[in-house]
């Protein structure tokens, strides 16, 4: 799954995944590696215990660019041996893994701040939409102005 | 010709996910206003813009943009991914 | 492999471990968590390619104590759901995982912060101590003074 | 009655991992000068303890400290754990 020399890549898909698979074949194809950072988004169990569902939307198409664009982004700010991101949609319940990013350097710092910053990217500038349900309905959730601000740390 | 598409609960409000919308609009703006006047669910969908965000070719753009040379439009609320 | 209500916990240990399987049960078992970060440190094939095996030494008994000191203590600096801690020992070859570290928060941000910190007073407060054979002979790993300098941060 | 370590080089140098030492010094700095009064290879162990650390009953501990109460010592390099 790679668009660059570097391992890793950029995958969205409808069915589930095991964060464990994916950092197990990430590790191997990241030669020369001597740090992994995995990121692994969860539904938590929101709306007072009471989210039944989630539904997330997204723009087939801007979705992989979107994602294949702050990959790029980050692999040209630090030096890294691989990046990946893969991100789910569809309908999800509580507990499942939504999302996942990894990443692999030399040292620690590199693996870290890129983790983050692809995380902070993909918050805001993927187009991806959750909308939750409960009991009691459906809702979307709003943007937080702290995932906004924090782009500005880059 | 364009093409536009709406996304999460601009689409909701509109009720279609996605048009061919015949304009002579120069801006994402101009789009905005000819959109709001076909029909109360649009005017709903686009009543606060700084609520929404645009996508040009699926590129994120301003409303202030150009439409010259575009064939797909996207409307839609801030993103939630991750 | 829990020492507080929180999930995760420390181990010293010999033999392989699967990150993967680790990241797995581990996110299995923090319940409420919306973020997982995992930091994997993998034997690289430093000394220009020449590298054959490595030996971890310890210090059993204070290695546990130390580790499980800085895991209370990230607990205590963030609010986290979990925090777990597997170092191993022993002879490893290029490639292998000498250890990893996972943290699980509500929020990235927290979860980020702490896997940092944890890796950090890993790195210059647990005593273990690494030596590289390469044909030519045998050498120990030489602390770096940013190591010691990172703790800082915190 | 105090139980010393030596781990990493420290050991290499002095040959053994961990010996039982009758000792007098109230201080960590006066145990190694005891020790470094045994033997050669001890007073290379310590020739410079600015790159030793010492743990004193498992916790880290300056080399100003007393040996008060203390039932194990131990000398290493600079970990290099992670």
């Amino acid at each position: 799954m790679g668009t660059q020399t570097q391992a890793g890549g950029v995958r969205v898909q409808q069915g589930a995944f095991s964060p464990e698979g994916e950092l197990t074949s990430f590790i191997a194809a990241c030669k020369g590696a001597g740090a992994v950072v995995s990121f692994s988004g969860i539904v938590r169990n929101d709306a007072g215990g009471r989210l039944e569902r989630m539904e997330i939307e997204h723009y087939p198409g801007m979705t992989e660019r979107a994602l294949e664009g702050i990959r790029a982004e980050a692999l040209k700010r630090w030096n890294l041996t691989g990046a990946a991101i893969i991100h789910r949609y569809g309908p999800l319940v509580p507990g499942e893994v939504i999302m996942m990013v990894a990443t692999a350097a030399r040292h620690r710092r590199e693996a870290f701040a890129a983790a983050e910053f692809l995380m902070d990217y993909l918050k805001s500038r993927a187009p991806f939409w959750k909308k939750e349900y409960t009991g009691d309905g459906a809702e979307w959730v709003a943007a937080r102005d702290e995932d906004e601000a924090a782009l500005g740390r880059w | 010709m364009i093409e536009v598409l709406y996304f999460a609960w601009v689409r909701e409000r509109i009720g279609i996910p996605r048009e061919t919308v015949e304009t002579e609009a120069a801006t994402v703006a101009g789009l905005v206003d000819e959109l709001r006047a076909r029909a109360p669910r649009y005017a709903a969908a686009f009543a606060d813009v700084s609520a929404l965000r645009v996508a040009l070719d699926q590129e994120l753009a301003d409303f202030g943009a150009s439409l010259e040379g575009v064939r797909e439009v996207a409307f839609f609320p801030p993103m939630t991914g991750g």
